[in-house]
């Protein structure tokens, strides 16, 4: 054999598809998200904006969760970051897009010393620190109530959209420029020697050590992005709010995008965007069944419920658990 | 002084709790190999039923029994019906069912009982005896530090005096030899999480009345501390448990007397971090290189 | 000592020590360049935790290790750099990728997919490249696990039990292998015709203790050897 | 990654869907939310999460009231239709719901929106779409700002005039005393704070606590140590019946003077279960009926509607509250006229003038978009509450704290206002 004909086999096996298509998508993307503004009524481009906002935050999650095998439960509080970040810049300067920025940056920051705690730490411990880490953000609001104002929280001065267009257009516009960027980083990232080496360490840091992957630096580095993609998600809310505090990052929410990471489909930035998706779909879907039933106590507890049961049973339908979500053909041989 | 030992008092009468608590987590821990990050949502599920029962009867005891029955019962059916067909290949797994629980648990408590504070009465009277002016322990405190010391002898008697308790032990640490010397590692399993999830169910009524009472959400805090707690005791040691319960909640007395209220959740964490990152590889990474 | 004494790869009276249990007892060895060395003796001798002293997963209380005269402070994501790969006994294989993937996770930054193709090609299991580790029988598992170890053109290659699980036409394709790898081996094994048949050198352990060093010869007519390991003589 | 264009269409789709559902809802006239017989109106409220005890009620007992005046003819010949949407006192959610009222709903006002910090997230949306925003369920200040939030007005008497209005009653009552305050960590503790120190100067020791850490104990013991005679509480419910436990239980038993947002005594007595009996001489102040006094038309009224609308839910004091707020509003309808906009709306508030459940008079006129003037000092005993001594009326600045000697107002007849 040649080499030659090696490497058109080679192209054969490998399952991603020319370099090319994450870009056309995103186009591709970015034209439908215009088009949708257009026709979409206000209440609808808000939604679409919402989702643009979560999705940001799940491709980032789904990246450290799906393909480096870390669970965070903070990144509620990651989004804090971000968000009061953009609160405080814009209440000086009032420069949007510096200011979004700025919150990323800081998230990174902040993402980096989680990361650094983070690599050095297993399945339950990591979840129980970033659980940990969840619930402190009304602590430090309220114990430097002087710069973040409590559980009052702050508002974010913003400037109206230029000339005619509608607020939440205008907003729809920012969030899924933020999503489609991180969306386009994301997919290259992972694509090369970077993705490979997350999923190496996830599925055995011993074996890949020998093969000379660097098994904490790695694991920071997968934190690292996730709090920035985290850290965009949280300033674009901040936008989206008018205002921040710690209520709108409750330990929920942290589940909240676990659920949607793992029923959208664990490692896959398809999945992050169904996820998303839900995120905002269910609870409208759960509060109009609510009113139909009249009950006031089912509304917000319909959602939640329905969101436990469903993670509990793709969790258990999955029998190889979050990697056979992704890899079905390795788990059923597994179980049989 | 006086503030010191008030201090000191009001620790260790909510750190008893906290221990009763990371015991819960521990005896999982020992059983399966798994964190239960739904234990705070089970307990409180088992304290609605038992102060369901109470307020229907009038009788707090009938009350409690339900909650630790209930305990017992909520844990083996959690373990037969679902854990057990979670693939724990990856600790992950068993954790993100874990948090599906919490959500399904707080959702439907919420819908049956709305989610308002329900009051959560004390069966003692929790006025504090005075000793020389300073306010020491109060009856329901002595309560709780009986409770949790009379759990923690019958837990170390099993563990150590009786066949039950060992096969428990040779089930978790190498279920397969187990099983070729015949002991049932499903059972025990399951008795783990039974015996497990009673515990918490009790840590639960003894620390609700001294909180804002029954709410679905009323562990969420407290399951961070209780975390700690098990985890500055080595997650595999009953003792450890205790002592790091105690250990917490001194610290949340100490910090939030001196230093304000808001900052005590901060020093929960860095605790958590000081404690984790003391072991340099976490607990998994160092099994794991003894057998590369 | 010469210049050509250094050359290789040097393990000098090393130690190791958990809680009581001694598991490396002043043990030294030296693997000179092109040499296949096999490490030999019952169960608990110590011989993965050699391996693991020069992976750096462990520590030795006393001892060091040269590489070419130098001293090498091993870490095991490092070994690549050093030119040293190693297998796992068992198989250490990334479930959630392709095998094509496992074994370009082993190859140096900027090497192209050809070349992880043609490892696994050299260890028979090119036409499984796309197919996920978890699918395939035992044996082709561990030839993917040569193939990673293959692909970083390991100067030292350090094989543990590889031969464990295989049937006899398995071995003797492995035993083929190393003795066309052309490049230092650093064989663990129980399989004593294998070590035997592509062994330049033995050393025998026995509870941390080196006892026997020499030709697959002289290892099979020392009565040390007989006595502490073989049992009867062979 | 093919089926990320898939997921793009099949929201596209679902998008369009939804489309067609929403337009149809809007109001068939000029002002949104409004037809020949209808009006509708929208609130955010916590009907779950931590913060939904006892404030969960209020919503219901406005529509059960709204309901009264609907089978009674309702107002012009329209009848109103209140939209309560849980936000869970998630600020976010809050964002959420509300556009959803006011950009998918088209509602023609939000009315008595709960919770500070919740609510100040969606001022500027409501101003720029000029929804009016009326009767904030709050005693933050922010609600106050007619320059800035024209459409704007609050309910609650603001924390500062309430703070002062407790603290010129600790001043009378226990002159000479040691007093100290506890107040939550936000606008309401922050607020109550400045008014009791306007009357009081300086406290003794002050604390504050946080929502989301339900013990008190080191409060409590510092209060203790600091030998205070008086406990002023800026506390929701949960804290106060926290706070006077702990405070029993450390041996500590100084009088207690509670907010009024803090001091419902069936709330309290139900949380403090058996420990109920340390509620007994509790100071706390209000500005509507209690709900124990049976013999007081309004309550009488109310508990009527509550019978016959709201299910015949637990009447409490969070019930009367709800009722008020329907009560104020449908007088405010009255006011814009039969031709009913948003600019008529807003003007008959500013008008003012309303007699009501209320003890006090509002504020409301084109300077002041503030909530009830004032409050009267309540006592505690036997689990009941009741009132002392006469109403006081003062502003959140450093004017005289003065009793209020208007004579009460009756419900009319049917219960529902007219015109006035």
């Amino acid at each position: 054999m040649t080499i030659l004909q090696d490497a058109t086999k080679t192209k054969d096996h490998q399952k991603s598809p020319p370099k090319s298509t994450p870009l056309l998508l995103v186009i591709a993307g970015a034209i439908i998200v215009v088009a949708l503004t257009y026709v979409l009524p206000p209440f609808r481009n808000y939604q679409l904006a919402t989702i643009g906002a979560y999705f940001c935050v799940t491709a980032g999650l789904t990246v450290l969760t799906g393909l480096n095998g870390q669970l965070s439960l903070g990144h509620g509080a990651l989004m804090a970051t971000g968000a009061y970040t953009l609160a405080l810049w814009q209440n000086k300067f009032d420069l949007l897009l510096p200011g979004i920025a700025l919150a990323v940056l800081v998230t990174t920051v902040v993402g980096g010393i989680i990361g650094l705690a983070a690599a050095r730490l297993r399945g339950p411990y990591l979840a129980g620190l970033t659980l940990a880490v969840a619930v402190v953000v009304p602590s430090i609001t309220s114990t430097f109530d002087k710069t973040f104002n409590s559980d009052q929280g702050l508002s974010v001065a913003l400037d109206p959209p230029p000339g005619v267009i509608p607020v939440e257009q205008w907003q729809a516009w920012l969030c899924w420029a933020g999503a489609l960027l991180t969306v386009l980083v994301l997919a290259y990232l992972v694509r090369g020697r970077f993705g490979r080496d997350l999923r190496a360490v996830r599925d055995d840091e011993t074996a890949a050590k020998l093969a000379g992957v660097g098994v904490a630096r790695t694991q920071v580095m997968a934190f690292v992005v996730s709090a920035a993609c985290a850290g965009l998600a949280g300033a674009l809310f901040a936008v989206l709010a008018q205002s921040v505090s710690p209520g709108a990052f409750p330990l929920t929410l942290s589940l909240f995008l676990l659920m949607a990471i793992v029923i959208g489909g664990l490692g896959r930035l398809t999945g992050a965007l169904i996820g998303a998706v839900l995120l905002v779909a269910l609870p409208s879907v759960a509060q109009s069944i609510a009113e139909d039933a009249g009950s006031q106590h089912l509304e917000g507890n319909l959602a939640l419920t329905f969101f436990g049961v469903v993670l509990v049973l793709v969790m258990l339908a999955a029998p190889g658990g979050l990697a056979a979500l992704k890899f079905p053909r390795r788990s059923r041989r597994q179980k049989g | 002084m006086d503030r010191f030992l008030y201090l000191t008092f009001d620790g260790l009468s909510r750190g008893a709790v906290y221990a009763a608590f990371a015991l819960a987590l521990v005896l999982i821990w020992r059983a399966a190999r798994i964190v239960n990050f739904a234990q705070g949502a089970m307990a409180v599920a088992t304290a609605y039923a038992g102060y369901s029962v109470a307020d229907a009867t009038g009788s707090y005891w009938l009350g409690f029994l339900v909650a630790v029955t209930g305990g017992l019962v909520l844990g083996a059916v959690v373990e037969r019906v679902v854990m057990r067909f979670v693939d724990h290949s990856s600790p992950l797994n068993g954790v993100v069912v874990a948090l599906g629980l919490v959500l399904i648990i707080q959702g439907v408590l919420g819908m049956i009982y709305g989610d308002g504070y329900r009051p959560a009465p004390a069966p003692f009277s929790r006025d504090a005896f005075e000793i020389g002016g300073i306010a020491i322990l109060s009856r329901y405190d002595l309560f709780v530090f009986a409770a949790v010391g009379a759990v923690v002898v019958l837990l170390t008697l099993l563990f150590t005096r009786t066949a039950t308790g060992l096969r428990m032990r040779a089930a978790a640490f190498a279920p397969d030899v187990s099983r070729l010397l015949g002991v049932p590692v499903g059972g025990m399993l399951t008795l783990g999480w039974a015996l497990a999830a009673a515990v918490g169910s009790l840590a639960g009524m003894l620390v609700l009345p001294t909180e804002l009472g029954l709410h679905p959400n009323a562990m969420d805090l407290l399951f961070v501390s209780a975390f700690t707690a098990a985890v500055v005791g080595g997650l595999d040691s009953p003792v450890g448990a205790v002592v790091g319960g105690l250990v917490v909640g001194l610290l949340l007395a100490y910090v939030g007397g001196y230093l304000g209220a808001t900052v005590a959740p901060m020093a929960v964490l860095v605790l958590l971090v000081v404690v984790l990152l003391g072991r340099p590889d976490g607990l998994f990474a160092r099994a794991k290189a003894r057998t590369a | 000592m010469s210049t050509r004494d250094e050359q290789g790869l040097y393990i000098h009276h090393t130690t190791v020590r958990f809680g009581g249990l001694l598991a490396l007892d002043d043990v030294s060895l030296r693997v000179p360049p092109g040499r296949v060395v096999g490490i030999i003796g019952p169960n608990g001798a110590g011989k993965t935790t050699l391996f693991n002293v020069i992976c750096g997963f462990v520590v030795p209380q006393a001892g060091a290790i040269t590489l070419d005269g130098r001293p090498l402070r091993p870490r095991p994501d490092h070994l690549y750099r050093h030119g040293i790969a190693r297998t796992l006994q068992g198989v250490g294989q990334f479930g959630g990728m392709t095998v094509l993937e496992n074994v370009q996770v082993g190859q140096r930054r900027r090497a192209r997919p050809e070349e992880a193709y043609a490892a696994l090609e050299r260890c028979g299991v090119a036409e499984h490249a796309g197919e996920y580790p978890g699918s395939l029988p035992y044996a082709k598992r561990k030839r993917v696990e040569l193939a990673r170890a293959l692909v970083a053109r390991p100067r030292i290659l350090l094989l543990d039990e590889p031969a464990g699980g295989l049937d006899a036409a398995e071995i003797g394709w492995l035993a083929e292998l190393i003795r066309s790898a052309r490049t230092t081996v650093l064989l663990v094994e129980h399989h004593m015709d294998l070590v035997m048949s592509v062994c330049d050198e033995i050393l025998v352990l026995d509870f941390g203790k080196p006892i026997a060093l020499g030709t697959p010869g002289e290892i099979r007519s020392d009565p040390k050897v007989a006595e502490a390991y073989l049992g009867a003589p062979a | 990654m093919r089926r990320t264009a898939t997921v793009l269409a099949a929201l596209l789709l679902a998008a369009g869907c939804s489309n067609g559902n929403s337009t149809s809802s809007g109001g068939s006239g000029n002002t949104p939310g409004v037809t020949d017989n209808s009006i509708l109106i929208g609130t955010h409220q916590p009907l779950t999460g931590p913060a939904a005890a006892g404030y969960s009620e209020i919503a219901p007992a406005t529509k059960a009231y709204f309901d009264y005046v609907n089978a009674n003819g309702g107002i012009y010949g329209r009848k109103i239709t209140y939209k309560i949407m849980d936000d869970g006192y998630n600020p976010a959610n809050t964002q959420q719901v509300v556009r959803q009222l006011v950009l998918q709903d088209k509602v023609f006002a939000i009315l008595n929106g709960l919770g500070t910090p919740t609510h100040t997230g969606v001022l500027d949306f409501l101003k720029t779409n000029r929804v009016p925003d009326l009767f904030v369920a709050s005693g933050s200040r922010t609600w106050n700002q007619p320059g800035k939030y024209p459409g704007t007005f609050g309910f609650n008497p603001d924390y500062t005039i309430e703070g002062k209005i407790l603290a010129a009653y600790v001043k009378q009552t226990y002159a000479g005393k040691k007093v100290c305050f506890l107040g939550q960590d936000d606008d309401f503790g922050r607020d109550s704070l400045a008014g009791v120190e306007k009357v009081l100067g300086t406290v003794a020791a002050k604390q504050t606590y946080v929502v989301t850490n339900p013990n008190v104990g080191p409060q409590m013991g510092a209060f203790k140590a600091a030998a205070c005679d008086v406990v002023i509480l800026a506390s929701i419910p949960g804290f106060t019946a926290l706070s006077i436990g702990t405070a029993a239980k450390i041996g500590f038993k100084p009088q207690f003077v509670v907010s009024n947002v803090g001091s419902d005594p069936s709330t309290l007595t139900k949380t403090l279960g058996a420990a109920a009996p340390l509620l007994e001489g509790v100071v706390a102040a209000n500005y509507l009926p209690l709900d124990t006094d049976e013999s007081n038309p309004w309550i009488q009224l109310y508990k009527k509607v509550n019978s016959q609308y709201n299910g015949n839910a637990a009447f409490d004091n969070n019930v009367v509250y709800g009722m008020s707020v329907g009560y104020l509003f449908v007088q405010a309808l009255q006011g814009a006229g039969k031709d009913l906009t948003r600019d008529k709306l807003t003007a008959a508030v500013q008008k003012g003038g309303f007699t009501g459940p209320g003890l006090v008079p509002t504020r409301f006129s084109a300077q002041d978009h503030s909530g009830y003037a004032g409050e009267q000092i309540t006592k505690l005993t036997g689990g009941k509450a009741t009132y002392l001594g006469t109403p006081y009326t003062t502003d959140d600045a450093d004017g005289a704290v003065t009793a209020y000697s208007g004579a009460a107002a009756t419900p009319p007849q049917n219960g529902i206002p007219t015109a006035q």
